[in-house]
């Protein structure tokens, strides 16, 4: 390389400007692989940008984004670049088979986890009404979705389960709130409506 | 490293005139070391250090004398060679085989060149004993000019990084995808199935505090023991959150996983994971 | 796009004119872990995309993000965004290690290997002049710039090696005839040019 080597230099000064700026956090956020935190973002500017300057160019960004392709989100570990859902029949016809689906012991013993949390195994048996199998519960540990957050103080001890950080991440979630509502819940609704698809 | 370590071509008064060699170097007599090739010792292993083969050591040489690689001086290469070699020897380089394979054949060479050539028969020319050695002078000279180009040209991570934006469904993971309308639709089916609708209807509020009741399990977990009341609250974050932080603290306290204990009215108040008393 | 489900839906009719095209064009280049050549361009629409026409777009679009932080370069495997090289001091400072910088020997392996190729190992250690370490070749089969191609059928049947197309795309190259030409040898050539760096 014939550059001067970008380690060994200072921290460089922050370049021209908040345009400059934001260019730089552009390239920042679609080139990382998980989301940057704004302490992570700092440190890229040598810690030389104020997280208030960083939050409001971080939202004009957001904001020059709106009309195009990807959008710039703010999730529970960060800021990241998402490919909008629009996009996604494209992107799936570059795949030549489809995705795998959970099984519906699986997303529903996640649904209970993620509205109910925290929660017990036996928790979850009530409410689906059957036995849950280790292994349901093991794909969505392996997964990061869920973990043990503690004990309940009842015989047995059994352990407590929530969902984690890198499930309202994939989910693009920012916190459980973002979750659907279930608030009124019609027994008779439409059943295709409802169905697992 | 010296800068003015040229192959002078020797008269032959000066030749005639050598003193008993001072050494004999592979059976090349030496007859003293080069004043300028003097190097202090740790710079020596440094230098030959440096080189990548007999090869780049040859064109260091020819280079550095400023000589014309296609009619090169032999006998003088072969001594400054040899005196290299001797230099890395004496410093207990370990020496390659590659490194006195080449001694052989400068040597070879060299005595070939001092025979008078066979006559061309045929109007052929007689082949130079240099041609090989020059021809991979010249490709390795060749090769390691492109390695320097190539190392110029922009690499993927050291000058750039690909593009790879997130792609939510987790397709290249080849993962189940799940979105919120699949859990909301999975809660549902949970719910027609065990007519539990009135008593697990779950409102965004309510999750909010089951997501700070998790938040504070872990919390304690890390913590391990007693935590003090107000260090688990962040004025920071506002009244709302604070609220429903206090709120979860409540249930948290109701659902018996927490427990807390004050020493007399005013003092401050204790929390711990009721899990944890039996370790305690 | 409508709810309904995409992957179940006949291949979609062109969007709404070019503009809309070169959108879709770039939510997959930006989201697809690969570079994508145009053959899976034109699988992402469905073939319903004349090669001419999406060469022409894809030329638009490299346009447009001329003054971006990012530039859409054509390499071996197709069409890829890359961060600018300006930038790189700023994700450097993310990275947890240092991208690699290889030695001379690693180097002059690689660069016989790229002009020379299909090479055996003892045809590089013959232009080196020097024994090749495992070491060497294995650096560059693990970054997957180099592997095997097939065998010499001499003793021995030694391995004949040679560079990939990942080699090619990481350097910004379409095609071998786009490395560096090789420098014709200039009998005087300074001196100092020829020192060990």
């Amino acid at each position: 390389m014939s550059e001067a080597t970008p380690e060994a230099s200072p921290p460089p000064a922050l370049p021209g400007g908040p345009e400059a700026t934001k260019r730089v956090l552009e390239a920042l956020l679609l080139s990382a692989r998980e989301p940057l935190s704004l302490l992570e973002l700092r440190r890229a500017f040598a810690e030389s940008l104020d997280t208030q300057v960083l939050r409001g160019l971080l939202d004009e960004l957001a904001g020059e984004w709106r009309e195009r392709p990807l959008e710039l989100l703010q999730v529970a570990s960060g800021w990241r670049f998402r490919t909008r859902g629009e996009y996604m029949p494209y992107l799936e016809r570059l795949k030549p088979e489809k995705p795998p689906r959970y099984s519906r012991a699986v997303l529903e013993t996640l649904a209970i986890i993620a509205y109910r949390q925290p929660v017990t195994r036996g928790d979850i048996e009530d409410i689906r009404g059957v036995g849950v199998a280790t292994q349901v519960i093991r794909v969505l540990e392996e997964r990061g979705w869920v973990d043990v957050v503690g004990h309940r103080d009842t015989p047995g001890r059994p352990a407590l389960l929530a969902t984690t950080k890198k499930f309202l991440d994939d989910l693009g979630l920012r916190n459980l709130s973002e979750l659907p509502p279930l608030a009124q819940l019609d027994p008779n609704l439409d059943p295709a409506d409802a169905s697992p698809q | 490293m010296s800068e003015n370590a040229t192959i002078e071509a020797p008269t032959d008064a000066a030749a005639s005139a050598a003193p008993v060699p001072l050494a004999r170097i592979y059976g090349e007599p030496l007859a003293e070391l080069p004043a300028d090739l003097y190097v202090p010792p740790d710079a020596m292993a440094v230098m030959l250090e440096a080189f990548e083969g007999p090869l780049d050591l040859l064109l260091y040489l020819i280079r550095k004398a400023n000589v014309n690689v296609l009619d090169i001086p032999m006998a003088l290469l072969t001594e400054q060679y040899l005196v290299y070699v001797e230099a890395m020897r004496a410093q207990n380089l370990e020496l390659a085989a590659d490194y006195l394979l080449m001694a052989a054949i400068l040597i070879e060479i060299k005595s070939r060149m001092l025979l008078p050539r066979p006559r061309a028969v045929a109007g052929d020319e007689a082949e130079d004993p240099r041609a090989e050695l020059v021809r991979r002078l010249i490709e390795y000279e060749q090769m390691k000019r492109a390695a320097y180009e190539l190392n110029e040209l922009p690499q993927a991570e050291r000058d750039f990084d690909w593009v790879e934006v997130w792609v939510e469904k987790a397709l290249l993971r080849r993962l189940p995808e799940v979105n919120p309308s699949d859990l909301q639709a999975a809660w549902r089916a949970i719910l027609r199935q065990a007519k539990l609708h009135t008593r697990h209807q779950v409102q965004r509020e309510e999750l909010s505090v089951r997501q700070h009741m998790a938040s504070i399990l872990r919390q304690l977990r890390v913590a391990g023991g007693f935590v003090e009341f107000c260090q688990l609250f962040d004025p920071g974050q506002g009244a709302p959150v604070v609220v429903v932080h206090f709120l979860a603290l409540l249930e948290l306290a109701r659902e018996k996983l927490l427990e807390m204990t004050q020493a007399e009215a005013f003092a401050p108040l204790y929390l711990r994971l009721c899990d944890e008393r039996s370790d305690a």
